[in-house]
């Protein structure tokens, strides 16, 4: 089974190049913003893929609960940056 | 009582938190805690420093636990030396200070205080400790004080100045980081005296001189020896005074002393002088810090940046000297860490003086000053003095024995740079004079008799008291540097 | 050599210093304040007479303060060359603020208090150097010595006197940093001491010809308070400062503190033996020369009082230093005892000069014709000064002269013997013109000065008189000098 | 067994460090740096350091990217580089 | 081809740490760009710590946290405690503290970025030089 | 939730109920606080059983407001009602994640897909019922909501006009049952 | 200047691989950091301190000192943002909102103050009306952040986390909850003041104690003299990590909000993100 | 049971790999975002599934509860997505991001 869960791990990583290719490729700030967060949801599942492969998923848990918080959070924020300051590319008007 | 070691440290930081909640609730009681906790501090020094005199080494264990596993403090002669001396400084330092603080940054003083104290903290735990990884969390401390203070000062180039010492600061001290981290995958532990322990069997071994010169690298860029300085300068002139006279003085010096206490404790003489070759190279290095130093402090035109300049060439007498390989260099090098810090402050002390009168200090705006404040300037004199290397003050002893260990390996180029340095030095500060003593005030100068009845107007009292007191204890320290030697330094580094 | 262990020594360095914070502190009452200078200078030379029987019994005094490093401590040892000269400073210092202060209060200078502090310092600070026990100690107080002087000499802050200042600085601040500390720690580096010794410091075989030279040349260069040639530029432009600052520091004190550290050098620290070995005195000998009859020619040319005396010191200075580098009993004698010797007649010269600007306010040779008719006894004490400098009796520098001159003999070194002659001369031809255009020149603003010209006020009239009469003494009883001179070389 | 895992996750943090100090646009790099952040925590899991990946997902994703975005509102995106 | 993996497998984390470290390097020292020099200041703590991380793997060992047989609280320690089944733990302890210093210096570093781009409305060094050399 | 007895005795009756009010909230978040670390944590050790009793009292007394701020709605019934509508949720959105499979797979996606945006009004009044549709349209894909005010108005990103259509449809209807609201 | 940060790279990286060359391979469990002390740590730790996670073990005890200094770099962080961005000047223009009808009023006269309260709330020129999804969604999530932080801050001893890492989890949801409603409501909620307090006090927790071990007669940090205090003296040295994580979670989330707040508004503690 | 376990993690993994090519070959912006935000969150959804089935390989009391606890991860997935996903949209809109059209694409 563990060599079950590491080909998955594998793929997961493999289908996380995808989202890394949209995160560092991406014509405008939230196509990476995208590919970020997709990042993010592959992460959770690998986190607890990884505790199994370990073994100690009960630990691996806490750590894929906070990633998945923490990741909610950041990605919030960044969008939270569009709605103050508009405008893709140039300065807004602050001052 | 046996935990002066620990309280040593300690105090300033259950000040610290103290200060910082004071801060909230009423400013005023920040001072008062501040000054019980150095005092504290300062008075376990001296007692750590009768101890270590008495009766030899002391090993602390924190939390109880033996060395290898926990964190020891280990405290010898030069330790409780440095600690003395830094507690000492902070102690009086913040006693001078109150008045500057209250002009300065007085709508957040307490903030200050604590930022204050926990550089306090970070610096005597440097000094205090014998472990290799909590040296790096405590100059991280002291690094992060720092930053916030330099942009605490001056309002418009604080910060940049600040930001850059940041960069620079956190690759020194991830270099050192690194090497010991080197340290630890090749001995597997941490604690000063085991690596030494496990290292003589490595000698050969390629990862153990990548970190040494890891561990060097970092500590010189956190002490500004001569092409990683240029942090330096900026940092210092633009922290508040009542912090710049603490941080010139100490945190260089405190960086030679882990810059000493890696080469005699941990790496040991035998490694870096036998197995490698590379002291010559640094005693060069250090030569050029102090003609650098020298050179870029005379093309200064603001008495606080030229100082630090002072304290670039100063590296280089303290690098070159603990890399002088022998037993006179490093006494030295030693002496030099007291003298310099002492010496120092002393000047920076005066300084203060002059910029809580004057706001600021380009050299064009000292005309007068030995008639307006007399006694500042009798202090800055004597630093001055103690900086070219006067004898009777403190600053020409260990330049003596610098010299002579220099003489004694042969490197007489740093011989020569050591002289031309106190030159350079005299140049310096009779430039100064001469503008403090010959030019007449700006505002309704005369000749004659109306010299003498310049009003004079000196800084508050307690700044006065202090800046007398170092001064006097700079011939004092001068004078006693025999003792100092033979009771502490040379059984040291036997 | 039986040794005595007292704080007399520290005593006599320490009461001028103390007396610094009681003059600051009265310095808004004049009176008081000299009344302690004069206080403090008393007690100072009484405390260095007292000391004088036990020398003369052929007795050290010595005291240990600090213990710098093993052979370097910061220690006094009394012994007959320190003792001559610690009495000639000592008691000039009384005579010079007695005459300070008519000089100082005759022309209302500023900053009284600052000056007297400061001179205060530079006495100390000479008087420590010469009951120095080593080198250590006598570069200590050599440095003091050369940074008190320094607000003494550009006392006026004018943008003169901060050139003066400058340059004096450059001189003696540079040479000792840069020549005489390196040259005495590579002494201590190959000794492991600095006490000065009779038989020198250096062990057979430690030091070789071409390093002996050099480190020599170090010193006597280094030691810019000397006057020694190139590095003489120093001394005629410290004469801006007050002329009590003239008269004793750059007649008395401080020069004569370069010369000491070179005749303690040759003494103590190679000692004779050696520097005859390898024949070097007359490598300084011809230095000296050089010296002596260059600067008397520049003499010749000034016209400004007190630089001509400048220059006439700097010649002077070098006969010392060539009668020491003598390295023969005769010539040590007179070379040492023309510490004392001339510093009776110079400073002697130095008071006139003052008194005469005080009185006149004239600097100038060429202004000064027919005052000897109106300050007659300025002139004579200045005529008497000047015997004393040229070596003419019946001053005490007659005695000095002579015994300088055996002493060439006794090296055989004839031809400078005829270099002392043709100095000798030389000083007489820059001297005695000055004395014949006072007494018999013609006074240029006869009648048309609107103020009466008359002799200075007493205070600086007694110092002068005193200073020629005991100049006049010391030909006939310098037996106490001597004889200090010879405990002191142990050529007893 | 996990390294191949180890492997291919350097290799992407290597990728994102670059990207992340090449992209001209400051807004875009704080966004990368999350990314480099994620990638970290995971091959600290990989490693088998929980507690440094529990740290490095709370702060490197979490705080450490917010203080960023939150640093660029307040300064600017502009970058030359 | 067969020694090969076996050898970048055993250096592979090394290599990259350094690599990673020049990354990080490069951009602390070239970059124009106050806020991506922090980048590249907090690219390089993190090599660090991949470095000290990296020292601490142990092959077919666990996560340093003691496995009791019911997971059951305080003092369950039945079976011996073999020091070869756990990952060595004193790295990840380190690291931590050092990633905490780093967020605190990154923290501070914002700080003073917006404090520095509130002063000069710039955050590039060469513009900000030039502001400087204005005056 | 700081007023005090004292307070309450000389109010009226509003206040009362305010207190009463916030005093329930603060109770169900602290029960559901407890649940959620009794989830997490685990371990039925007495020190961590108190811990969490405190950490839950100490979340529940600060922020009760946010989870249940009024106790106007019947939350319970909510709840429930709530439970039923995840299962049919969850149906949809599996079914919808197909059809979108089928476009993402297709080998001339661009002929598939159609994007626009459309906007409708609803009646829905509490934030949480507008919250939980937007939300409910976000997953069920082809729809994304790009905003949604607070007077009802939705303004949906659809990829294709077959998912377009289907809104606001049973959604509405269901989410509006959940909530008791009218559509 | 690029060419030369090349070549310093260059250099620097050339001598870390050459100090590669010696490693022991990665994951070799002889290699000697994986022997020399790890092993007493790891067989040693749960009998002595009877924590099982061996890094909590490590962290707070045995290296416990080090963990005191890094919580007083954290106290140190915030203190310097609030040093370096707070500003009290008062603000010459001000914003208000008519909150019944969303009018805004722009007031550029310092001296007419408009009385805030129910109807008129103070905003700035940053204002947006937060988003209404996001908000309540946040308003769900940020309870559930909180006591899963608060479980992370007292499960230290038994899985991963500790002190730090839940202090962080609960200065996120403070950022969440200023990030999807608005700066004021989290400086409304918590007061600056509160937060610098507690900012200290968690350090203080720690250092004290750490620092009552001296009284009683043990080193500085030595927990196990507090057996007499506590009710579970076999557990001392646990129960005295846990008080530890807990001062060093207060410290920790006081921290990160109080550097959040500061940055996003520089130090005006208007609105943020 | 592993053959159940097996099957949702392929499931899982069968999203994801439709989120993943989703994100490479959609036109723009917004399109990518919906099988950004939403196959993936099912992905999720079937993953842990499968892992908390496997999970309850040995039956305990505790291995109950951390299967419970992973569910957790995907109750604040399903509320946390969603929204990120609208907050991403929104910041799109508001940036002045224009979503592309079928008309545009082919023009």
């Amino acid at each position: 089974m563990n060599i079950f869960f590491l080909s998955i791990a594998l793929g997961m990583c493999f289908l996380m190049l995808f989202s890394l290719y949209r995160a560092i490729f991406g014509p405008t700030v939230l196509d990476r913003l995208v590919g970020v967060n997709a990042i993010g949801s592959k992460t959770v599942i690998l986190l607890l893929l990884i505790g199994f492969l370990y073994e100690r998923v009960d630990m691996f848990v806490d750590i894929a609960l906070a990633y998945a918080f923490l990741n909610f959070v950041a990605v919030i924020a960044a969008s939270r940056y569009f709605h103050k300051r508009k405008g893709l590319y140039e300065e807004s008007f602050m001052d | 009582m046996d935990n002066y070691p620990a309280l040593i440290v300690v105090a300033p930081l259950l000040a610290a938190l103290f200060a910082g909640i004071a801060a909230w609730i009423e400013e005023r009681l920040s001072y008062p805690i501040a000054v019980i906790g150095l005092a504290i501090s300062t008075f376990s020094a001296i007692m750590t420093l009768m101890t270590v005199i008495a009766s030899g080494t002391i090993h602390y264990r924190m939390a109880g636990w033996a060395p290898p596993m926990g964190i020891e403090y280990r405290i010898d002669l030069l330790n409780a030396m440095v600690l003395l001396l830094v507690s000492g400084i902070a102690f009086l330092n913040l006693i001078a200070s109150y008045k500057s603080v209250e002009q300065e940054t007085s709508d957040r003083a307490g903030s200050f205080y604590t930022i204050y104290l926990l550089f306090v903290t970070g610096l005597l735990g440097v000094t205090a400790t014998g472990d290799l990884f909590n040296l790096y969390v405590l100059i991280e401390i002291t690094s992060l004080t720092s930053y916030a203070m330099v942009a605490l000062g001056d309002k418009d180039r604080g910060p940049l100045a600040s930001l850059n010492y940041v960069f620079i600061g956190v690759i020194g001290a991830s270099f050192y980081l690194l090497g010991v981290g080197y340290l630890y995958l090749i001995t597997g532990s941490l604690n000063m005296m085991d690596v030494a322990g496990i290292l003589p069997a490595l000698k050969g071994s390629s990862t153990v001189l990548v970190a040494f010169i890891l561990c060097m690298i970092g500590v010189w860029i956190k002490m500004a020896l001569f092409p990683m300085h240029v942090w330096l300068p900026n940092a210092y002139s633009y922290s508040p005074v009542a912090f710049a006279r603490m941080v010139a003085p100490l945190m260089t010096k405190v960086m030679v002393y882990v810059m000493i206490r890696l080469m005699v404790t941990v790496f040991g003489f035998e490694y870096i002088f036998e197995t490698l070759n590379i002291a010559d190279a640094v005693v060069w290095l250090a030569t050029l810090a102090i003609l650098a130093g020298g050179v870029m402090a005379l093309a200064q035109k603001n008495l606080k940046k030229m100082l630090t300049y002072i304290i670039v060439c100063e590296i280089g007498y303290m690098v070159g000297g603990a890399w002088m390989g022998n037993q006179l260099g490093m006494t030295g090098a030693i002496l030099h860490i007291l003298n310099d810090a002492i010496m120092t402050f002393a000047l920076f002390l005066a300084v203060g003086n002059m910029v809580y009168k004057l706001k600021k200090v380009d050299l064009t705006d000292l005309k007068g000053l030995f008639g307006k404040m007399p006694w500042t300037m009798t202090g800055f004199v004597l630093a001055a003095f103690s900086i070219i290397g006067v004898p009777p003050t403190c600053g020409f002893f260990s330049k003596w024995y610098l010299i002579l260990g220099a003489l004694e390996k042969g490197a007489y180029h740093f011989a020569a740079a050591l002289i031309i340095s106190s030159l350079i030095c005299a140049v310096l500060f009779f430039k100064v004079f001469e503008i403090c003593f010959f030019e007449p005030m700006s505002e309704g100068h005369g000749h004659g008799e109306s010299h003498s009845q310049v009003a004079i107007e000196e800084a508050p009292i307690s700044m006065l008291i202090i800046t007398g007191f170092v001064s006097l204890s700079l011939i004092v320290v001068g004078l006693y540097s025999g003792t100092i030697v033979n009771t502490i330094i040379l059984p040291f580094l036997k | 050599m039986e040794t005595i262990v007292s704080v007399k020594p520290l005593l006599a360095v320490l009461v001028t210093l103390f007396v610094i914070p009681i003059l600051v502190s009265s310095s808004s009452k004049p009176n008081v304040r000299e009344s302690w200078i004069f206080i403090a200078g008393t007690i100072k030379l009484l405390l260095v007479l007292s000391m004088l029987p036990v020398i003369l019994e052929g007795k050290q005094i010595v005291l240990t303060l600090f213990e710098i490093a093993p052979g370097a401590a910061i220690a006094f040892r009394v012994d007959g060359l320190g003792m001559l000269f610690a009495i000639v400073a000592a008691s000039l210092y009384l005579v010079t603020s007695v005459y300070s202060i008519g000089y100082m209060r005759g022309l209302d200078e500023h900053g009284q208090t600052r000056f007297v502090s400061f001179f205060a310092l530079a006495i100390s600070a000479t008087i420590g150097a010469a009951f120095s026990a080593n080198l250590m100690t006598l570069y200590l107080f050599y440095e003091v010595l050369s940074l008190a002087t320094y607000p003494l000499v550009t006392h006026h802050q004018d943008a003169n006197s901060r050139l003066s200042g400058r340059r004096y600085l450059t001189f003696i601040l540079g040479t000792s940093i840069g020549l005489v500390l390196p040259a005495m720690i590579y002494c201590y580096s190959v000794t492991g001491t600095l006490e000065f010794s009779t038989a020198g410091i250096f062990a057979a075989g430690e030091l070789s010809k071409p390093a002996a030279t050099v480190l020599l040349l170090m010193f006597v260069f280094g030691f810019a308070k000397a006057g020694i040639m190139p590095f003489h530029t120093w001394l005629p432009a410290a004469m801006v400062a007050p002329t009590p600052v003239s008269a004793l520091l750059h007649a008395v004190a401080v020069v004569k503190v370069g010369v000491f550290s070179i005749v303690r050098i040759i003494t103590g620290i190679f000692g004779v033996e050696l520097l005859s070995e390898f024949n070097l005195g007359v490598m300084v000998m011809t230095i000296a020369s050089v010296t002596i009859l260059v600067s008397s020619c520049i003499a010749l040319s000034q016209d400004e009082l007190k630089r001509r005396l400048a220059f006439s010191t700097i010649s002077q200075l070098s006969y010392i230093v060539f009668g020491v580098a003598l390295l023969t009993p005769q010539g040590l004698l007179g070379g040492v005892i023309h510490i004392a010797m001339h510093a009776f007649g110079k400073i002697t010269l130095f008071f006139c000069a003052g008194a005469i600007f005080v009185a006149t306010g004239k600097k100038y040779i060429s202004q000064m014709s027919g005052l000897g008719k109106k300050m007659p006894f300025t002139f004579a004490a200045f005529f008497i000064g000047a015997l004393g400098v040229i070596g003419l009796p019946p001053s005490g520098g007659f005695y000095s002269k002579w015994n300088l001159i055996l002493g060439t003999l006794e090296a055989q070194q004839t031809i400078f013997m005829l270099v002392l002659l043709l100095s000798s001369f030389l000083n007489a031809f820059y001297f005695l013109p000055i004395i014949y255009k006072g007494f018999f020149g013609k006074s240029e603003e006869e009648g048309d000065g609107p103020v009466k010209i008359q002799e200075a006020n007493l205070c600086l009239l007694i110092p002068l008189m005193f200073t020629a009469f005991i100049s006049i003494v010391l030909f006939f009883y310098p037996t106490v000098f001597v004889k200090l001179i010879n405990i002191g070389l142990g050529l007893l | 067994m996990h390294w191949p895992i180890d492997l291919i996750v350097l290799t992407f943090v290597i990728f994102c460090a670059i990207a992340a100090i090449s992209v001209k646009d400051l807004l875009g790099t704080a966004i990368l740096f999350g990314a480099y952040s994620f990638m970290m925590c995971l091959l600290w899991a990989v490693m088998g350091a929980v507690d440094v990946a529990f740290t490095e997902a709370s702060v490197g994703a979490g705080v450490s990217t917010v203080f960023f975005v939150a640093a660029v509102f307040r300064t600017s995106r502009r970058t030359k580089d | 081809m067969t020694d090969l993996l076996p050898l970048i497998v055993a250096k592979y984390n090394y290599w990259l740490y350094v690599i990673l470290m020049m990354i990080g390097l490069y951009a602390m020292i070239a970059k124009n760009n106050l806020i991506k020099k922090l980048v590249g200041m907090n690219i390089f703590q993190t090599a660090i710590i991949l470095f000290y991380v990296s020292i601490g793997y142990k092959k077919d060992a666990t996560i340093p946290i003691i496995q009791s047989a019911h997971g059951g609280g305080h003092g369950a320690h039945e079976a011996a405690i073999h020091a070869a089944d756990y990952i060595n733990p004193l790295p990840h302890v380190l690291m931590l503290t050092a990633i905490v210093v780093s967020v605190a210096t990154f923290g501070v570093a914002m700080a003073l970025a917006v404090r520095v781009y509130q002063r000069y409305q710039t955050l590039e060094e060469d513009e900000l030089r030039m502001r400087l050399s204005e005056k | 939730m700081a007023v005090s007895n004292k307070g309450t005795a000389t109010n009226n009756g509003k206040s009362r109920a305010t207190f009463i009010n916030s005093f329930f909230s603060f109770l169900i978040t602290f029960i559901l606080m407890f649940l959620s670390w009794i989830v997490l944590s685990g371990k039925f050790d007495p020190l961590l059983l108190w811990l969490g009793g405190i950490s839950s009292f100490f979340v529940a007394y600060y922020f009760y407001d946010l989870l249940f701020p009024s106790m106007e709605e019947n939350y319970i019934k909510i709840f429930f009602k709530f439970i039923i509508y995840t299962p049919w949720l969850i149906l949809e959105i599996i079914k919808a994640n197909f059809h979108l499979l089928r476009i993402v797979f297709h080998p001339r996606m661009n002929e598939l897909i159609d994007p626009h945006i459309i906007t409708f009004k609803t009646n829905l009044k509490s934030d949480i019922a507008i919250a939980t549709l937007a939300n409910s349209i976000t997953l069920t894909p082809g729809t994304i909501t790009v905003t949604a005010d607070s007077d009802g108005v939705f303004k949906v990103h659809a990829i294709d006009r077959e998912s377009a259509q289907a809104l606001p449809g049973t959604m509405l209807k269901k989410v509006a049952h959940v909530f008791g609201e009218d559509i | 200047m690029r060419v030369l940060a090349f070549i310093i790279v260059c250099l620097t990286g050339a001598l870390l691989l050459y100090g590669t060359g010696e490693f022991p391979d990665w994951g070799d469990p002889q290699s000697p950091a994986s022997v020399h002390l790890s092993n007493v740590y790891i067989e040693k730790a749960l009998e002595q301190t009877q924590v099982p996670n061996l890094v909590t073990a490590v962290l707070a005890d045995y290296r416990g000192f080090d963990t005191m200094f890094e919580t007083a770099v954290v106290f140190c962080a915030g203190l310097a943002c609030f040093l370096l961005l707070r500003d009290f000047r008062e603000k010459k223009e001000r914003y208000y909102r008519h909150t019944p009808t969303g009018v805004i009023l722009h007031v550029k006269d310092s001296k007419k103050i408009i009385k805030v309260g129910k109807e008129f709330a103070h905003m700035d020129k940053n204002w947006v009306p937060s988003d209404l999804i996001i908000k309540s969604v946040c308003r769900i999530l940020i309870p559930f952040i909180q006591i899963y932080a608060l479980y992370v801050v007292a499960h230290g001893d038994f899985s991963p986390g500790g002190g730090f890492q839940g202090g962080v989890i609960f200065g996120s949801s403070l950022i969440l909850l200023a990030i999807s409603y608005d700066l004021k409501t989290l400086v409304r909620r918590i007061k600056e003041k509160v937060l610098g307090i507690w900012a200290a006090v968690g350090v203080l927790i720690y250092v004290g104690i750490a620092a009552i071990c001296m009284p009683m007669g043990g080193n500085f940090l030595d927990y196990s003299v507090l057996a007499p205090l506590v009710w579970d003296p076999h557990h001392v040295r646990a129960l005295g990590m846990l008080g530890v994580e807990i001062g060093v979670g207060i410290a920790v989330t006081a921290v990160m909000a109080i550097i959040y707040i500061n940055i996003v508004s520089e130090g005006r503690h208007e609105e943020g993100l | 049971m592993n053959i159940l376990v097996i099957l949702f993690l392929v499931i899982g993994v069968f999203f994801f790999l439709g989120g993943a090519i989703g994100i490479m070959r959609m036109p723009d912006f917004y399109s990518r975002l919906h099988p950004a935000g939403k196959l993936d969150t099912l992905g999720i959804l079937a993953m842990v599934m499968g892992l908390a089935i496997y999970n309850l390989h040995h039956f305990s009391y505790e291995a109950l509860l951390l299967s419970l606890k992973m569910f957790l991860i995907v109750f604040f997935v399903f509320l946390s997505s969603p929204t990120a996903t609208h907050s991403i949209v929104d910041a799109g809109m508001r940036a002045g991001l224009r979503h592309w059209t079928k008309k545009k694409g082919k023009g």
